[in-house]
């Protein structure tokens, strides 16, 4: 078991800057996902801890001891691979065997390590078999025993799932969390899908551009979103954001959308909100969650929107609305009445609402 | 349309394979000589052959050639592909330099290499003087002179086998090298135990063509040594011309391509063979450990 | 970056530099060569020029001059056959690995397999065994010392390797590219044409390499089946050097000739052999 | 991120296209300039047709000719089709390849070449297989027929019938450095060391001496060890010319003309005689005085190697002296020696098998491979023509013009050649003292136990078997005795196939003893 | 724009039947979801749509016009494939060129243009049309081919997972735009996907494929609300609908020594399917519950989803995080909305009318 710590890791690919400056810590035990979309700088991060790749600057610390230049045998991390990364040629026992056997674990050692293991992932009948005769389930798994032989300090696991259907997906994810839950080791995990590590994980990294965005537990980063990127990445559908007018009133700080009144703030949420828009043409981004709209019939007072298409999702519709300049989207119950070409009113939950800095983006006041 | 697409190469097959090869087969039952018509002599030729003492010297030499020097070509290839995958810049300029000998007409690869291993005004018997060590006669012994052989050939067509291996390396997926990394095997474990088996379809396609080639080993031959001393270099193709060719004994010539042919089919069958068991316990020895728990009955039970 | 092997940098370097030196010392001997004097050879080893022995142009003097005609011959005649066998051989054997990959075939008991085998097994056979019929044939039909008759020679010679080597390339081929090509509304031949043919191209260029090479670097079969019009670069070098005396200048001088243009073809196949063309098509 | 994505630029694109359209052109220009070839000479016939009509207009006479000879006839092509208007097309054939080439060339009768230049070796052969054309009718009109050396002439019959054109002569000859042997402390040593004075040596004994004198010192001067001998004896080269020429001492018998090679009564081969293996026996032991590359030097190897200095003795044709006057590859021009072929003071006699032994050294100089002849094709379309530009080849101003010219394999054959030194001086060769060089010549081709190189059917193949074994000698797999058995025994069986008194009948007759 | 009919399509890979009598009728100018898992046919079915598979038996009409020997290359549909099968050698506009440029189709050059630009603009791909694919990421690749598919008139459209690649964003609004889009061009459109909520949102009617055949051919609202068996219900909603077997004439449900009582039930019902929204679970014990314990716990968002270990049962529960948080091996309470639940019989046929 082991903590890890990274201090203002660079990572340069000739001129380009792949990670820029990242520094966390990722408590003993803890189960920490990094997120973002392709090419944020994830993977690298996550390969850098594992020593497949150079740190070009900073430094990274397994528990307390710089690793920056441990080769990745000397690190004790285990990792699975998005493409799996078996060994083709040897049988799927060889396969989650290999890490024993290049630490001369004694034979009787290696085979019961092995079924156990095996067992544990009920992949016991197929050891014989090759990664070429199995499922990409069966070798997803078979590269997560792979790691998990090795009773390693730390778990590296890169996009493990994301060449798995949908179905087998949803079900390896809780076979995940419960195995974190078991072993309690360390555990890193790759992803660009936000549900992944909305449900697994102790702590979310998200990271974009290169750039660590926000640190935090699920529940922080969904319902306190550090800036506009992580509003918008987290959450399905993303939540909306429009842009306001902010003006100060009696009643305290009043956001017009399109030129209605949309929602009036007390004043100590309005504060902020206030003197950030006045640097900023008293201009103001509001964030919405789809569900966070009620539809009314267009009387009602709210943002007039003309419904675009309407999609049936089961449990709830998805409605696709123009507000003359903005697109929003609105997830409703599935009774809702309005049909494509209707005038509805959306009024939002005033306790949900999120207010980003147009220019920098970053989250200038959240109404909860 | 399917048919037409491959009539060309059954064409050639029919055409310039086959006839040449009855006539040849024909001419090898006979006592044609250049300037004489010929009889049939049924096995007599064939017969001959094994008691031809540079006919069998030739055919072993033959045998050598292709075992040392594909072997040779082999390892260095590897060794080269390995060395020039892993290299980050520069890899085009180095591919160029080291594609240059296969580039080298044969005839001129003879004449380049008996001057450089001429003992008196060859820059190798000069290293050799600078070292303070006896020159040694490459081309005048007889052992020595069937080493030069390899080693010219080995020069001229390593390259070759780097061609090939090189582009097998660059086909070989990523992730296992670096899973195997994070598992804590060593550059060498690696190697044997990824690196090596990976790659032997490659190494097996690589060294059987250059094996085929190598049997028809015969420039180089004819104008470094001509076979000689004393028939010691000589190989079955070189008898075979100068048998046909120059003496115009086109009956016992033929008998000799034939066998030739034979080999040739027969070893690249076996060669096929060894090489792929050979590789196959390559492969086991350094997993024997693990194999013998297949064998085992699982021992323990899980909680 | 692959199955890195984890040699230090410097081991790497010089191991290359050993076998560099090997591989090059010998090019660079040619090249000093063909500026000695044919004394200066007997005399050796010199091997810096102006140090060793004062550099002569005695041989480009013959190749510029007297020799002139017959070395732009056999290059001439070297280059026409390489390059034109050699794209032939390519043409053709991209047809039939097409054929192969795509296709079953079944000729009686003979099926993909078996074609395969029987093409490439063409390649087994030493030339040795097929000259002295090849000989006679190619009289008969007066193919001898026809420009004709090498490039046929050299395309039967290089047929079952461009086969060999494009069969693999044409299987690694999506089907998916071809049919979304016939879903275009192109047909079959334009599919090839169009799609198949351009992302088979760094097995083309390896193919046509390796086929150039090896016609380039013959030397047997030209001497059977040329005499004089058709002669090739290394019949023609055989000939100018010959018993009289060894003219190694003049050869290394020819030898640089004849370096160059499987050079250039390296070269220029290189980039089409380094793509990655597949690369981007599929998920 | 070496790798390139080629289709991403655009410029290597085009430049990659630009390279491969360029190697096109290049392969199509070769062949254009192929095709050119023709129409050019056509011009020029068509020119001359204007001035007024030559004797062979518009006839092509197809010279087949092994491969270094070749300069020795492109030089006169020119003239002669100015002079003619026919056109010469001249197919040369690498060296080794000849005999075979021309073989099957006249046996399946394609007509392919009007003129064979070739070793007059294979007059006899040719003439009687009618692939040649006998060429009495024209001789009448051959003004310089009576200069040819009397040994050349006795080449060109078949049957009393003259077959061929002479343009070269062969004899081996032995060459020495004058400068080393004229040295008086060299002289005083090797006295002292011999017991005899240091000159050109007349028996094969004083040949080994001498080798072994000048091997392993510095008597060149430049710095590095030298050597004692030098002689081709490479395999698949001339070693088989250069073997006999040594056997001949021994194994040439006067009492016995023509036995050298057979027995003429009984074509029992000869060559394993005592007489012979003594030969070989001499040859593998002068390997000691040589470089051990010696093993693998053909002809021309040991002629560069020896020009460029370092080597005391040495054996060859004429060509040796020729080429020594190149200061391009020569450091021994006017250092060079010459003498007859040495002998011996016994010879093997076949008739008592024994050792004839004398006071009197027996020497035995050798036509080895015969000399360059030309013939006409029996199948010639254009048999005057062809006729005529071999006479042409051969007229006293050319041929002499030929033998003087370095690099043409053409050597002195006509009494004309031998006489005049200051014309050898005055030539492109530039042969200030080739006094001594033409009266050894000379003397060769005229003693009267000089002998022939074999000439019946198949000579190609009795000289392969020979030097495979003899090979196998040299490189010390087997005793010479043994060589020299095996060797003879593969010669009965050629003889055999080709039909013993055949061979019998032209060998008695070409040894002038039938 | 053709009406399709597949008759009793049939395709074998050997002895392996991977398409065994379909059958499907649509009227020109529908938008038709082929549902089902990987390994259902869907592709198969596009293929031999497009003859790029050869049918084993079967009529496929266009129009009502027998096309079975017409080939690829002049049945005129329109098809992206799920590989996506760029071309790679060439630039993104070249790709999408290509179909316009075909033999025959004479689209004059300013036409073609316009119709590039909008599919680039619907796609949002215009600033990328001069590079290659392999300078694209999947996603915008997989755009690519989509466009490829759209550009052109067609007679069908094939789309086979045509944005399953994309990220969330482009997803959800692609989706709605693609169908706008196909509507304009009244074209006929085959789309495959294996995600329920895709196919409900865009579909005019589902097919869903189950071992080559088409289980039910339905609205998406028929198809959620009354699907056609049990293993149509469980591929339409996630978390999956939770299937419980019953005892042969059972009354009430017996889980964990606890029992509930049913509604009444017709003899022939074999299994009862419940949504997992529609089942209540409690943190401390409650009446009309049955016990459980908490296999693994994930929140998402607003909700949260709880798997249950209740006796051999594992069953999914959807609710708001606001219910409470649970935690690995915690003992809960689950309590069905018997007003909600779907009744199948043995053989998993669903039964017809409410049952409450």
């Amino acid at each position: 078991m082991a903590s890890i710590t990274l201090d203002k890791v660079v990572k340069l690919y000739g001129k380009v800057t792949g990670v820029d400056q990242i520094s966390l810590k990722v408590a003993d035990g803890e189960f920490v996902s990094f997120l973002g979309p392709s090419g944020c700088g994830k993977t690298s991060t996550m390969r850098m801890i594992a020593g497949l790749e150079d740190i070009s600057r900073g430094s990274i610390f397994i528990d307390d001891k710089r690793v920056n230049d441990l080769p990745p045998a000397g690190r004790n991390v285990a990792m699975a691979f998005e493409n799996y990364g078996l060994y083709p040629q040897m049988s799927l026992f060889r396969n989650i065997a290999y890490p024993l056997y290049v630490r001369k674990v004694s034979p009787t050692e290696v085979g019961r390590e092995v079924v156990r293991i095996a067992r544990l992932l009920h992949i016991e009948d197929l050891l014989d078999k090759k990664p070429s005769d199995v499922s990409g389930g069966v070798r997803q798994r078979v590269s997560l025993a792979r790691a998990l032989v090795r009773k390693p300090t730390v778990f590296l696991l890169d996009e493990p799932l994301s060449h798995l259907d949908a179905d087998l997906r949803s079900s390896m994810r809780g076979e995940l969390k419960r195995l974190h839950d078991l072993n309690g080791a360390t555990t890193i995990y790759v992803t660009h899908d936000q549900l992944e590590a909305m449900t697994m994980s102790d702590q979310i990294a998200v990271m974009n551009l290169g750039k660590l965005q926000q640190v935090g537990t699920p529940s922080e980063i969904f319902n306190r979103p550090a800036n506009r990127f992580v509003a918008s990445f987290i959450g399905e559908p993303a939540m909306n954001l429009l842009r306001g007018r902010v003006a100060s009133t009696p009643e305290g700080v009043l956001i017009t959308l399109q030129n209605t009144p949309f929602v009036t703030l007390n004043r100590e949420t309005g504060q902020a909100v206030l003197e950030t828009a006045r640097q900023e043409d008293g201009v103001i981004e509001v964030g919405v969650r789809p569900p966070d709209f009620t539809v009314a019939s267009p009387e009602k007072s709210g943002l007039q929107a003309k419904v675009r298409f309407r999609e049936f999702l089961g449990e709830t519709v998805l409605l696709t609305l123009d507000t003359g300049a903005e697109r929003v989207r609105v997830v409703a119950p599935r009774d809702t009445q309005a049909r494509e070409t209707d005038l509805v009113s959306l009024v939002p939950r005033l306790d949900r609402l999120h207010f980003f800095s147009i220019e920098s983006g970053m989250a200038v006041a959240h109404s909860d | 349309m399917k048919h037409l697409l491959i009539a060309p190469p059954l064409l050639f097959f029919f055409a310039i394979s086959v006839i040449p090869l009855l006539f040849t087969l024909g001419l090898s039952v006979t006592n044609t000589s250049i300037g004489g018509s010929g009889s049939f002599i049924g096995l007599n030729n064939y017969a001959q052959l094994f008691s031809d003492q540079f006919f069998l010297r030739g055919f072993l030499n033959t045998i050598l050639y292709v075992v040392l020097g594909v072997t040779a070509q082999y390892w260095l290839g590897l060794g080269l592909a390995l060395l020039v995958n892993s290299m980050v810049h520069g890899k085009r300029l180095i591919r160029l330099l080291i594609l240059l000998p296969m580039m080298i007409p044969p005839l001129i690869v003879g004449f380049v290499w008996q001057t450089l291993l001429d003992s008196r005004y060859g820059p190798v018997a000069g290293l050799f003087t600078g070292l303070h060590l006896k020159p040694v006669p490459w081309l005048t012994d007889p052992t020595l002179g069937f080493v030069s052989i390899v080693i010219v050939d080995t020069w001229q067509w390593t390259p070759f086998m780097f061609l090939l291996l090189f582009t097998g390396l660059r086909t070989l997926p990523k992730e296992p090298f670096e899973a195997a990394r994070v598992d804590g095997a060593s550059s060498w474990r690696i190697f044997w135990d990824h690196t090596f088996p990976m790659l032997l379809p490659a190494s097996i396609a690589a060294i059987l063509l250059r094996s085929i080639e190598s049997f028809k080993l015969f420039d180089i031959v004819f104008f470094i040594t001509g076979g000689g001393p004393g028939g010691a270099t000589n190989t079955l193709t070189l008898l075979g011309y100068f048998t046909s060719l120059r003496s115009g004994n086109l009956g016992y010539g033929a008998a000799m391509s034939i066998i030739l042919l034979l080999t040739v089919v027969v070893l690249a069958t076996l060669i096929l063979i060894v090489v792929r068991r050979l590789m196959a316990r390559a492969d086991k020895a350094g997993q024997q450990a693990l194999d013998q728990f297949l064998a085992e009955p699982l021992p323990v039970k899980v909680a | 970056m692959q199955s890195k092997f984890n040699l230090p940098k410097i081991t790497r370097w010089v191991l290359l530099a050993v076998w560099g030196l090997f591989a090059i010392f010998p090019v660079y001997w040619m090249i000093i060569t063909a500026f000695k004097k044919q004394r200066d050879i007997f005399q050796g080893p010199f091997l810096f020029p102006f140090l060793d022995f004062t550099p002569a142009t005695q041989s480009w003097e013959r190749v510029f001059g007297q020799d002139r005609d017959d070395i732009l011959k056999g290059l001439g005649n070297s280059l026409l056959f390489s390059s034109v066998s050699a794209l032939i051989a390519v043409v053709l054997g991209a047809f039939a690995a097409y054929g192969l990959a795509r296709y079953t075939y079944k000729y009686g008991p003979y099926r993909n397999n078996d074609l395969s085998f029987l093409i490439v097994s063409q390649r087994i056979m030493p030339p040795i065994v097929a000259v002295i019929a090849l000989f006679t044939m190619f009289r008969t039909v007066g193919l001898i010392d026809s420009p004709f008759g090498m490039i046929l020679a050299y395309t039967w010679f290089n047929l079952p390797l461009t086969v060999f080597i494009l069969t693999d390339f044409m299987k690694r081929i999506p089907l998916d590219i071809e049919h979304a090509a016939a879903i275009d509304g192109y047909k079959k031949f334009a599919q090839i044409w169009k799609v198949v043919l351009p992302l088979a191209m760094p097995g083309l260029a390896a193919a046509y390499l390796l086929s150039f090479f090896f016609s380039w670097n013959d030397f047997i079969l030209a001497l059977m089946l040329t005499f004089q019009k058709s002669s090739t670069l290394p019949i023609v070098i055989t000939n100018m050097s010959a018993q009289m005396e060894p003219r190694w200048w003049l050869i290394s001088a020819v030898g640089i000739l004849a370096i160059i243009p499987p050079m250039l073809a390296v070269i220029v196949l290189d980039r089409f052999m380094e793509r990655q063309v597949l690369h981007g098509g599929t998920r | 991120m070496s790798k390139i994505d080629f289709w991403v630029k655009p410029a290597h694109a085009r430049l990659a296209a630009l390279g491969i359209v360029v190697l096109l052109l290049t392969s199509l220009l070769g062949a254009c300039g192929d095709a050119a070839t023709p129409t050019s000479s056509a011009a020029v016939t068509a020119g001359a047709g204007q001035a007024g009509a030559k004797r062979f207009d518009g006839q092509t006479v197809t010279v087949a000719v092994g491969s270094f000879m070749s300069s020795g006839v492109n030089m006169f092509k020119a003239d002669w089709e100015k002079k003619t208007g026919a056109k010469v097309q001249v197919v040369e054939i690498p060296f080794g390849d000849l005999y075979q080439r021309l073989y099957t060339s006249f046996s399946t009768g394609a007509g392919e070449f009007d003129i064979a230049i070739y070793a007059s070796n294979w007059i006899p052969e040719f003439a009687q297989a009618n692939y040649i054309l006998n060429l009495e009718k024209y001789y009448p009109e051959k003004t310089n027929w009576n200069d040819v050396v009397d040994k050349t002439k006795k080449l060109m019959y078949v049957n009393g019938q003259r077959y061929s054109v002479p343009l070269d002569g062969d004899v081996i000859i032995g060459y020495y450095r004058k400068d080393a042997f004229e040295n008086d402390q060299n002289k005083a040593k090797f006295k002292a060391k011999y017991g005899y004075d240091l000159a050109a040596p007349t028996t094969w004994q004083q040949y080994q001496d001498i080798a072994e004198f000048f091997t392993g010192w510095d008597w060149s001067g430049d710095g590095k060890p030298d050597y004692g001998v030098l002689e081709a004896q490479g395999p698949k080269d001339v070693g088989p010319f250069i073997f006999s020429a040594r056997a001949a001492a021994y194994a040439a018998n006067p009492k016995t003309p023509g036995s050298l090679f057979f027995d003429p009564d009984t074509m029992e081969p000869s060559i394993n005689n005592p007489g012979w293996v003594q030969a070989l026996k001499d040859w593998i032991a002068i390997k000691k005085y040589g470089p051990a590359e010696m093993a693998t030097y053909g002809g021309g190897t040991m002629r560069g190697n020896f020009v460029a200095g370092n080597y005391a003795l040495a054996l060859d044709w004429a060509d040796v002296g020729v080429q020594a006057q190149d200061e391009n590859s020569s450091t021994i021009k006017g250092k060079l020696g010459y003498y007859v072929l040495p002998g011996s003071k016994k010879v093997w006699n076949i008739k008592t098998k024994a050792w004839d032994e004398s006071s009197e050294v027996n020497q035995a100089p050798f036509l080895g491979w015969g000399g360059w002849h030309g013939s006409v094709a029996a199948k010639s379309k254009v048999p005057d023509a062809a006729w005529d530009f071999l006479n042409y080849l051969d007229s006293t101003e050319n041929s002499l013009k030929a033998v003087t010219t370095p690099g043409t394999a053409r050597n002195p054959y006509r009494t004309q050649h031998f006489e005049n030194p200051q014309l050898w001086a005055d030539s492109p060769t530039k042969y200030m003292d080739a006094g001594p060089y033409l009266q050894v010549l000379k003397q060769s081709n005229s003693l009267p136990n000089t002998q022939f190189d074999l000439r019946i059917p198949k000579s190609g193949r009795y000289s392969e078997v020979l030097d495979n074994w003899v090979q196998q000698a040299l490189a010390g797999t087997i005793t010479p005795e043994e060589a020299l058995n095996k060797a003879a025994n593969d010669w009965k069986q050629i003889t055999n196939e080709a039909g013993l008194e055949q061979q019998k009948k032209l060998y008695r007759e070409l040894e002038g003893l039938s | 724009m053709s009406s399709v009919k597949l008759e009793a399509l049939t395709k074998k890979y050997g002895d392996n039947l991977a398409i065994s009598n379909l059958n499907l009728e649509c009227q020109q100018g529908e938008f038709i979801v082929l549902l089902g898992r990987p390994g259902a046919g869907k592709s198969t079915t596009l293929k031999l749509i497009a003859n790029i598979e050869e049918l084993s038996s079967g009529n496929i009409y266009f129009n009502d016009q027998l096309i079975n020997n017409i080939p690829t290359e002049n049945r005129n549909v329109a098809m992206a494939f799920e590989s996506y099968a760029l071309y790679p050698h060439w630039t993104v506009r070249k790709n999408l060129e290509f179909p316009l440029k075909a033999p025959g189709r004479n689209i004059p050059a300013a036409e073609q243009e316009a119709r590039i630009r909008r599919v680039a603009e619907l796609l949002e791909i215009a600033h990328l049309l001069d590079r290659k694919p392999s300078q694209l990421s999947g996603g915008q690749r997989q755009r690519v081919s989509l466009g490829r598919a759209l550009v052109r008139p067609a007679s069908v459209t094939l789309l086979d997972e045509p944005i399953a690649h994309l990220d969330a964003r482009l997803r959800h609004s692609l989706r709605g735009e693609l169908k706008q889009y196909q509507r304009e061009q009244n074209a006929t459109t085959f789309y495959t996907t294996p995600d329920y909520v895709e196919a409900t949102a865009i579909a005019d009617k589902i097919a869903v494929l189950i071992d080559g055949q088409v289980r039910q051919f339905a609205t998406p609202e028929v198809v959620y609300d009354e699907p056609a068996d049990i293993e149509v219900a469980t591929i339409v909603g996630d978390p999956k609908m939770n299937i419980l077997p019953l005892a042969p004439g059972a009354t009430r449900l017996e889980i964990n020594e606890a029992w509930l009582q049913l509604p009444p039930l017709p003899p022939e019902a074999g299994y009862i399917g419940i949504r997992p929204v529609n089942i209540q679970i409690f943190e401390n014990a409650h009446p009309y519950a049955i016990r459980g314990t908490v296999y693994v716990t994930e929140p998402m968002g607003y909700e949260q989803v709880i798997r249950v270990e209740a006796g051999e049962q594992l069953l999914n529960i959807k609710t708001l995080l606001t219910t409470g948080t649970f935690s690995i091996g915690q003992t809960v309470w689950l309590q069905p909305d018997w007003t909600t639940i779907h009744v199948f019989d043995r053989s998993g046929q669903r039964l017809k009318g409410g049952f409450h």
